[in-house]
């Protein structure tokens, strides 16, 4: 079993590299073709282990070769598949398959085609990496793997120039109604490294907490180890490590740079931002399900934030017509559900829950990422419409993808979501519950709102060249269509498989028990099906009639600004954090240290200098001078005798 | 009845000293400075003498001698030195040689 | 009581010329007021029966001293009154003033030297001269000689700064002038 | 083999002093060759190094002063032996990088001698010794500074020189009251580190000759508020002279407070960790933001480097193997990496002749290997797993969190703000549409840059996935010297602190 | 009457003077040969003086009588032998100077030359008694001679240093007739060692009229040694002069002076007395450091060189201060390394000598030597190498020498004092480090009235090369140097 580890663990590596060796080069389709046939083999290499693991029962764990060791530090390259990791294993490999495939398509114009691959084949094996890893410094290899490919990802079109900010919410890049998604990727780029840089700190600390208090950073040992701590420690190791999740997953108040890093080719949103590193933060928390275990109130705070954000990210998607960035907002939410599902202890439903939205979030990007392809990048929803007619299959992937996420039965989505919201009533968090609930009817809502205003209701372009908003729709290419497919399929039928993949993964994380009549567990899925269909429902009923949602009126509202500004966020982190720390830093090298600390510096130069000079006043040259000067050192000899003759 | 003892010997001789020390660190005119060197040792000389008297030891003598001969060579010296100065500058001036300062 | 009288009188008289001599703006009284203290000093020396010493200091002093100043002034033709600014006199004056005052305080005290063994007794039987002869050229020969040279080295000095070789300075010519032997006088001629 | 030190030492200056007589076309080929013997030499050493003994190796001794202790003492361990190889290596590759073109001759000689007292200090075991590398090794960075460097080159020199001169004098006199403590102790003269770890100091005499030490170092490495003529120094010298100095010479500060203030003030760096502590965090996070704020590539690096030698000194004063052989990982991490990073900006300015970010912009499409190059060093730099620069960066907090989990926490924001540093250099410099017109037909990496950098990228990638063959003896003699701390540290509490920052479980 | 006095001549031990009448007898010697035959060229005088000096040498190595002799006023100890080595050798590498490529004034008398003669006798008088009188008659016939040197360079500012260093030398006799007189009053005896005994058989009483003896005393060697505030002839004279002169004034009559200085504290600092040791604290601090000061802003690289000797000459004097063996083997090996070092950089200056330097307002600008590693690399190495062992940059010699008096001073418990003594390296380094930048970093400006080398022939090269060697190579033989100095201090008990 070792060689398929090895092999879906490499193969991408080795794609990567090949497709690096021409990244300089003009666009040469073997790259694309190469990466995604590899892909293909660690794919079957993961079914196979995921076989594997599935029929025996037993997990594989390879030590690769040493790599820290120093002192009590012993941190080798270790790798284990076992239900967790290879759930995730499966999951990525699949989804970014699927994606390679699909990008072929989406990047064919793309000048720098070769090195799109090569980085996306890299953040494949960084994931593989952060997942398969036996012990936590792995895994952050992993976690600091996928940042620099998504930092790389998200720049992919650096040459693109920074957007001036406006006041104008039409224009500026901190609105979602503005075409532009930050404000530049290159900025976009950035914020992403180093707000997940935040959060690596904190991960840092919580492993430094780990290895000081057990001397090891390896998972085994680490969970059967950890319940001799005392609680105070366990709680900071829990917070500092979910800290980290916060940053990789965008939870609040790190969500931002998942929004801005909609700069990046869609199927970059679909690969990183939707399907895979974003959930990273959620694969963490189960993972390490054996600490957060013994600290359940941390886990109630992880539940209370995820449902904040749950609600928080569907809020905005409400208003937005950034097609991108509302996806990125429907993502924001659901990772708030998975966390919410870790939080109240329920680790596999989280799991399952992340392997179902994979599925439907990455082919909604896809679908989106075709519909800006036929419409050359066009973003705005407002200005497209009536496409169904130009792109049937992308249209039905899409809305299948939409109904999912709206959590409909019998589609992927219901059987995870709906469990999540079982979980919450059953742990007595109706708040919490509450929350989520009204947050399912959003996401039905602003799903379907997107639906709609793409696919149906009138053109919003033009069909005459002349006109600024030209447009000329088409299907895109067949081999694109056909790595949906696959999605879209997994998309409606995952579900279906929760009896085999609860039993499989109960052997690893802990059973869900959930103390509610069966009476209440059924009215509970009625209601939640119920405002879901509502909110599909009043999104198809009220756009055929009226064509738009929000009326001008209610444009001037201050809540829509505050939703349609991301509340604000954006302009928060620019005028509290960035440009007083430019200013501060300007302050600190021209005041500081220019002025101060080497103005000391030459000070003192200069004194002993200047003493030079006034020196020089004894040396006038003039003989009689010199001879007083003779009188005035025995003068002061002298005074020195009467002054301190009593010296012997 | 007042006898002189060697302080008022020293003394006078420290006073002579001084007058010279002040005639050297006054003087402008080379000559004149020389001059008060010369008073300087010569008041040196008293005082050794008187040393050598109150001493019963003829020491001081010695060094008085000595004092005298190095006196004197340093009058040939110095008058070379300034005649050299004036064949140049026609004057004997302490101001006129300042031409190296700083 | 005699020696009493002659002490303060010489001194009151050595003083008052070296006085003189340190203060007057006439280079001629300065010269004789010098030559005449250098003379009542050596009555102290009479007076310390160090008659050797008082005749050197006459031989040496007024005779040869004070005409090579005589000369020395001749040739500088400062016969007449030397006008010197001085910088600030006060300021001189009192460093001066403190300074003697000073050392006469510290003088004041009785030398306790008394008790220090003479190495080189007196012997009152031979008379001064005889004394001054036999340490001269027992213990003090070595000196002597070196004194000897240094007269022979301030002699030459004298000689050679004062000599008509130093009226060209080779040093501040070319090479060039040097080169093509010029006689000294043209050389001198050109400096001119 | 009994004398490999020592050829290693003068084989350089030996060259040198020959090499005048080289013409000074063929000079380059001759300082290539020379310096690559020279590495091809250490790396000989390296492997005639016996990894399993901590102690010293390849030891020479004559004496030079007998009645006064002194002697002409070498030797090798664990901690030195890889600031060794990398002198030399990095001295190869920027000699075969150089793209100076004045009085080449000059310059390339004056290498040959900083090589020669770059690897003295590195391997004397005699104080006075190792102090006379020391001073030696500022005359040839002044005329390389002075000689080759920008408009304001001599202020810079002279600066340098004088700032670290006065530093190393104080420690002098430290060394030589050491010396006179010794004799008094034994009664016989002795500079050797050897014989010196054999004696215990009382406490405040150990105060006071950290002190004296630390001034010598602080200033070289350099430490906040020493620092001053570091960037300036950068700022100035050409290509070369900012290579040597960040690659090698601040390691001569921090390998200072590693062979001599550590085994010889085990109580006083005790009572200093903390203090040195603060200093370095201060260092990291105030060079971080004034680095942020400079306009000019080489002074971010310079910045940068001060910033990164803060986490060395922290991880130093964690006093445990952990952290002291994490810094000794970041010295070889950093002398590539930021040598590297000197190098590429020196490529950049030999094209365009200024170092303004400003001037910059969008080099990423015309310059792509650069960027790709410059991209591997700026991540290697901010400490990316899987690069050289991680793995000292993690081991240095890592270290260190065992003395004071909050001073790390917030030591570790220098992997955020290094990232906003470099990353935002790198916007400005290679991303964003090419403004400027004369950007538009630069010249990509050529030929001797390339074999000059990708060297080190190989160094950067290989050692950070597999920092062992490093690891290894390097733990072997941080293990004595930490067992020698504790042995040699005459208060309970400097012996308790010792041991529990040692040991697993007794961090809070 | 007189009864007749019978002397053993053994008992006179006339060995003892020997090394002096050489010199002497040379001198003599000299003059006669100028008496028969005129305009002789002056390489026969100098090497004559060399052969002189040889001799001179050798009767000092080979002395092996007692150390006492003629009546006890010679006094042929350790330190007597060893600093006559320092003062003949030091003289015999600088006679070689004369025999420089231009033509200068003093060179065409003979009589330079034997003047130079009577001043190094002068010089071995004033280190080989404790006699106060014979010191100072040597004293001054070797000022005497000194003078008429100087001044036989002929130029205005020759005449003027001499004038000045003449007034001033007068005064500072002054000051040592009174010193002298005061301490024979008080002990009646002129010789150090009697001295000091009934000093301390008086407990030092009366202490006020002791002090007031040795301030007059302090006062005049002072002079001498150019310790402030007495130094303030030292710039002037040392610029007046030709570079050759200022080089050695710079160290022979100062090693000499030295000497008298050790000899003279020893009696206070044997029984360590407070004032003494405040006093000297005061005057070598401030030595060390004013003129370090001063030399930072000169413009003409001989006169810094002026003002870096008076600073290295207070160094030294914290030598004395300290007092210990230590310290006193530190004086002598630090001033033999500084002759070495001093001598070649003076040296170099006389080489780069040249006639037609109108328009500079001095003779050696620094601006003058702009750029010369680029015309002559050679000459530029190797001043850059006396000033980097000036500043103490190891390993050329002079950083032995410092280390040894810091290492000195911190043995002797004077920590503060070895601190000061490092701060003040570091100030020197920056003047020394000014004149390396004009050399070595700076353009050259082409100004036809720079030549260089303009002075130079291999006799001048010879002396600058055996100074490079020496100032190169001496890690390698500071070990029996220094063995031998111990051995010759150590048996003259300092």
């Amino acid at each position: 079993m070792e060689s398929y580890l090895y092999i879906a663990l490499f193969a991408p590596l080795v794609g990567s590299l090949f497709a690096a060796l021409f990244g300089n080069t003009p666009k040469k389709l073997f790259t694309g073709i190469v990466t995604s046939g590899l892909l293909g083999v660690s794919l079957v290499a993961s079914l196979n282990l995921l076989y594997y693991v599935l029929t025996t029962g037993n997990i594989v764990h390879v030590n690769m070769l040493d790599w820290i060791v120093i002192g009590n530090v012993n941190i080798p390259f270790g790798f284990v598949v076992d239900q967790v990791s290879v759930t995730m294993m499966v999951v990525v490999t699949t989804v970014s398959t699927m994606v390679h495939i699909h990008s072929i398509g989406y990047m064919d114009h793309d000048r720098s085609f070769n090195r799109f691959f090569a980085w996306l084949s890299a953040f494949v094996f960084s994931m593989m990496i952060l997942v398969m890893s036996d012990n936590f410094a792995g895994l952050f290899i992993g976690w600091e793997g996928v940042g620099l490919c998504s930092w790389g990802l998200i720049g992919f079109w650096y040459h693109k120039a920074d957007i001036e900010k406006s006041n104008d919410i039409e224009k500026s890049p901190f609105s979602t109604l503005s075409p532009y998604s930050s404000i530049s990727p290159g900025y976009a780029a950035n914020e992403a490294f180093i707000m997940n840089r935040v959060a690596d700190l904190a991960m840092l600390v919580g492993l430094f907490l780990i290895f000081w208090n057990l001397g090891t950073l390896q998972y085994d040992e680490v969970f059967a180890k950890i319940g001799g701590l005392d609680h105070g420690t366990v709680v900071a190791i829990a917070i500092f490590l979910f800290i980290g999740a916060m940053g990789k997953s965008a939870q609040f108040p790190f969500n931002q740079w998942l929004a801005n890093a909609m700069e990046g080719p869609t199927p970059v949103s679909a690969l990183i931002h939707a399907a895979t590193m974003v959930t990273a933060g959620v694969y963490l928390v189960i993972r390490a399900n054996e600490i957060f275990t013994i600290v359940p109130e941390v886990g109630y705070f992880i539940a209370c934030l995820g449902a904040f954000v749950a609600i928080f990210a569907a809020s905005q998607a409400l208003v937005a017509t950034n097609m991108k960035k509302i996806i990125a907002f429907s993502t924001l939410s659901q990772l708030g559900y998975m966390f919410v599902a870790a939080g109240l202890g329920a680790y596999w439903v989280a799991l399952f829950h992340l392997a179902t939205h994979a599925f439907f979030k990455s082919v909604l990007f896809l679908g989106a990422g075709n519909v800006m392809h036929a419409m050359n990048d066009e973003i705005n929803i407002k200005k497209m419409g009536g496409l169904k007619a130009y792109m049937p299959q992308t249209a039905l992937i899409m809305t299948i993808a939409s109904v999912a996420l709206a959590g409909i039965f019998p589609l992927a989505g219901f059987f995870s979501k709906d469990l999540i919201l079982e979980v919450a009533f059953g742990a007595h968090a109706y708040i919490i519950w509450a929350i989520l609930w009204i947050t399912a009817g959003l996401t039905a809502f602003y799903s379907f709102r997107l639906v709609m205003y793409v696919f149906y209701g009138k053109e919003n372009w033009s069909h005459n060249k002349e006109d600024e908003n030209y447009q000329h729709p088409h299907e895109t290419y067949s081999y694109v269509i056909a790595a949906m497919a696959p999605l879209a399929l997994l998309a409606i039928v995952a579900g279906w498989f929760k009896a085999p993949f609860v039993e499989m993964i109960t052997q690893k994380l802990p059973e869900l028990e959930i103390h509610v009549s069966s009476m209440t567990l059924w009215t509970l899925i009625l209601i939640t099906s119920a405002i879901a269909l509502s909110g599909i429902a009043y999104a198809v009923l009220r756009y055929n009639k009226k064509g738009t949602y929000w009326s001008e009126t209610f444009k001037d509202r201050f809540c829509y600004k505050l939703l349609a500004n991301q509340y604000y966020m954006p302009h928060l982190l620019e005028n509290v954090i960035n440009k007083p720390y430019l200013a501060l830093s300007k302050f600190s090298w021209k005041e500081l240290d220019m002025k101060l600390i080497d103005a000391i510096v030459d000070g003192i130069a200069k004194g002993i200098y200047g003493g030079g000079e006034a020196g020089t006043a004894m040396q006038s040259g003039n003989l009689s001078k010199a001879l007083k000067w003779m009188a005035i050192g025995i003068f002061v000899l002298l005074i020195l005798v009467v002054a301190f003759s009593n010296l012997k | 009845m007042i006898g002189i003892t060697l302080n008022d010997y020293l003394i006078l001789s420290t006073i002579l000293f001084m007058i010279g020390f002040y005639g050297t660190i006054r003087r402008k005119n080379l000559l004149m400075l020389f001059f008060s060197t010369e008073i300087m040792l010569n008041a040196v000389n008293i005082g050794l003498a008187a040393i050598s008297k109150f001493h019963g030891d003829l020491t001081g003598q010695m060094f008085a001698f000595f004092i005298i001969a190095i006196a004197a060579s340093e009058v040939a010296v110095g008058l070379g030195l300034l005649i050299l100065w004036f064949k140049r500058h026609n004057t004997i001036d302490l101001d006129s040689l300042q031409s190296m300062k700083g | 009581m005699f020696e009493v009288v002659a002490f303060y009188l010489f001194a009151f008289l050595t003083i008052a010329m070296f006085s003189v001599t340190v203060i007057t703006k006439n280079a001629l009284y300065a010269l004789s007021s010098l030559a005449a203290g250098m003379i009542f000093i050596s009555a102290f020396f009479f007076l310390l029966d160090a008659e050797f010493l008082g005749a050197v200091q006459i031989v040496v002093y007024t005779g040869a001293v004070m005409a090579l100043y005589a000369f020395g002034m001749m040739f500088f033709d400062s016969i007449n009154d030397v006008k010197e600014h001085v910088a600030n006199p006060r300021l001189t004056f009192m460093l001066t003033g403190i300074v003697a005052l000073i050392v006469v305080f510290i003088f004041i005290a009785p030398v306790i030297g008394a008790n220090a063994t003479a190495h080189y007794p007196v012997h009152p039987e031979y008379g001064n001269i005889q004394d001054v002869g036999l340490v001269l050229f027992t213990k003090y020969l070595v000196p002597f000689e070196v004194a000897a040279v240094m007269l022979l080295v301030a002699m030459i000095g004298g000689i050679i700064l004062a000599g008509k070789k130093m009226d060209i300075s080779v040093t501040q010519m070319s090479e060039h002038d040097l080169d093509n032997h010029k006689t000294d006088t043209e050389i001198a001629k050109d400096l001119k | 083999m009994e004398h490999i030190l020592s050829i290693l030492i003068f084989f350089p200056a030996f060259a040198a002093a020959i090499g005048f007589i080289v013409d000074k076309d063929a000079i380059r080929t001759y300082g290539i060759t020379v310096t690559a013997i020279e590495f091809l030499l250490s790396c000989f050493l390296w492997a005639s190094f016996d990894s399993n003994n901590a102690g010293m190796q390849f030891t020479e001794f004559i004496p030079i002063i007998s009645q006064y202790g002194i002697a002409y003492n070498l030797g090798l361990d664990g901690i030195s032996l890889f600031l060794v190889v990398m002198t030399t290596f990095m001295t190869m590759i920027s000699i075969i990088g150089l793209t100076e073109k004045r009085d080449l001759k000059n310059l390339i000689i004056t290498v040959l001698f900083l090589e020669m007292t770059m690897v003295g200090v590195f391997v004397a075991l005699d104080a006075i010794i190792f102090y006379l590398f020391w001073e030696l090794s500022l005359v040839p960075m002044l005329y390389i500074v002075g000689a080759w460097g920008g408009k304001l080159r001599i202020y810079a020199s002279v600066k340098f020189f004088l700032y670290t001169f006065t530093g190393s004098l104080v420690m002098l006199v430290g060394m030589l009251y050491l010396g006179y403590v010794y004799f008094q102790a034994t009664g016989n003269w002795s500079f050797s580190l050897l014989d010196w770890n054999m004696m215990m100091l009382p406490y405040n005499m150990q105060l006071w000759l950290f002190v004296a030490f630390f001034l010598g170092f602080a200033i070289k490495v350099p430490m906040v508020p020493f620092h001053t003529w570091l960037p300036y120094a950068h700022g100035q010298a050409p290509t070369i002279g900012s290579v040597i100095l960040a690659a090698v010479l601040l390691k001569m500060g921090t390998y200072g407070f590693i062979r001599f203030s550590l085994p010889l003030f085990p109580d006083a760096s005790v009572a200093m960790m903390i203090p040195m502590a603060i200093l370095a965090i201060i260092a990291i996070i105030y060079t971080a933001m004034v680095a942020y704020a400079q306009e000019d590539m080489k002074q971010v690096i310079a910045y940068s480097s001060v910033s990164h030698m803060g986490v060395i000194i922290l991880g130093i004063f964690a006093l445990n193997v952990e952290g002291i052989g994490g810094s000794l990982f970041l010295m070889i991490s950093h002398g590539i990496v930021s040598g590297a990073l000197f190098m590429l900006v020196g490529v950049i300015y030999d094209r365009r002749h200024t170092k303004m970010m400003s001037e910059f912009g969008g080099l990423a499409r015309v310059m792509p290997m650069y960027a790709t190059i410059f991209g591997v060093m700026l991540m290697a730099s901010v400490g990316l797993p899987l690069t050289i620069g991680f793995v000292g960066e993690f081991l240095s907090l890592l270290g260190f969190f065992a003395v004071s989990p909050v001073l790390t926490a917030i030591a570790g924001l220098t992997i955020i703000l290094g990232a906003v540093y470099m990353l935002v250099l790198y916007k400005k410099t290679f991303f964003g549409p090419i403004t400027n017109p004369l950007n538009e037909k630069l010249q990509d990496l050529k030929g001797r840059e390339i074999t000059a950098l990708v060297p080190l990228v190989m160094l950067v990638v290989y050692l950070g996935v597999y920092p062992k063959p490093i690891l290894d003896p390097v733990d072997k003699s941080v293990k004595q010297l930490v067992q020698v701390m504790y042995l040699k540290s005459v208060t309970p509490e400097a012996k308790t602190t010792i041991a529990s920052v040692n040991t697993i479980g007794e961090t809070k | 009457m007189i009864e007749p006095i019978s002397i053993d001549i053994a008992a006179l031990n006339l060995p003892s003077l020997v090394p002096m009448l050489v010199a002497i007898v040379g001198a003599l010697a000299i003059l006669c040969i100028d008496l028969v035959t005129k305009n002789l060229h002056k390489s026969l005088y100098v090497m004559l003086t060399i052969l002189i000096l040889l001799i001179d040498l050798g009767a000092v190595i080979g002395y092996n009588g007692a150390t006492r002799g003629f009546f006890d006023v010679m006094l042929v100890d350790g330190i007597a032998i060893l600093s006559q080595i320092i003062i003949i050798v030091g003289s015999a590498l600088f006679v070689l100077l004369a025999l420089s490529q231009q033509r200068f004034h003093e060179y065409r008398y003979p009589e330079y030359f034997a003047l130079f003669l009577f001043m190094i006798a002068g010089f071995q008088f004033m280190v080989a008694s404790d006699n106060l009188i014979l010191i100072f008659v040597g004293l001054e016939t070797a000022s005497m001679a000194l003078y008429t040197l100087i001044a036989m360079h002929n130029r205005d500012k020759s005449t003027e240093a001499a004038i000045k260093y003449f007034t001033m030398g007068a005064m500072a006799a002054g000051f040592f007739a009174f010193g002298s007189m005061i301490f024979y009053g008080i002990t009646g005896s002129v010789e150090l060692g009697q001295i000091s005994q009934s000093l301390v058989a008086s407990n030092f009483e009366p202490y006020a009229l002791i002090l007031l003896g040795t301030v007059f005393i302090i006062a005049a060697l002072g002079f001498k040694l150019s310790l402030v505030p007495f130094h303030t002839w030292a710039p002037d004279v040392y610029e007046g002069s030709s570079s050759a002169m200022a080089g050695y004034m710079s160290i022979v009559p100062k090693i000499a002076t030295f000497v008298v200085a050790l000899r003279f504290f020893e009696i206070f600092v044997s029984v360590d007395n407070a004032w003494i040791e405040m006093v000297l604290y005061v005057v070598v601090i401030t030595t060390m450091t004013l003129p370090n000061m001063v030399a930072l802003v000169q413009t003409d690289v001989k006169r810094m060189l002026a003002y870096s000797s008076v600073s290295h000459a207070g160094f030294v004097m914290g030598a004395i201060l300290v007092g210990t063996t230590q310290a006193t083997e530190g004086l002598f090996l630090y001033w033999i390394l500084f002759t070495f070092t001093n001598l070649g950089a003076f040296a170099l200056l006389w080489i780069n000598r040249t006639k037609n330097d109108h328009g500079f307002q001095s003779d050696h600008p620094f601006e003058k030597f702009s750029g010369l590693i680029k015309i002559s690399p050679i000459t530029a190495s190797i001043m850059g190498l006396f000033l980097l062992s000036l500043a103490g940059v190891p390993p050329f010699s002079l950083f032995w020498g410092k280390m040894f008096l810091i290492g000195a001073a911190v043995n002797g418990g004077h920590i503060v004092l070895a601190l000061i003594m490092a701060l003040n390296s570091a100030i020197a380094a920056y003047y020394y480090l000014k004149l390396i930048v004009y050399m070595f970093l700076k353009e050259p400006q082409n100004d036809d009235r720079i030549e260089f080398m303009g002075n130079a022939n291999n006799s001048l090269r010879t002396v600058v090369g055996i100074s490079a060697i020496v100032t190169i190579t001496s890690i390698f033989y500071i070990d029996p140097l220094l063995e031998m100095i111990s051995t010759y201090v150590q048996i003259s008990g300092f």
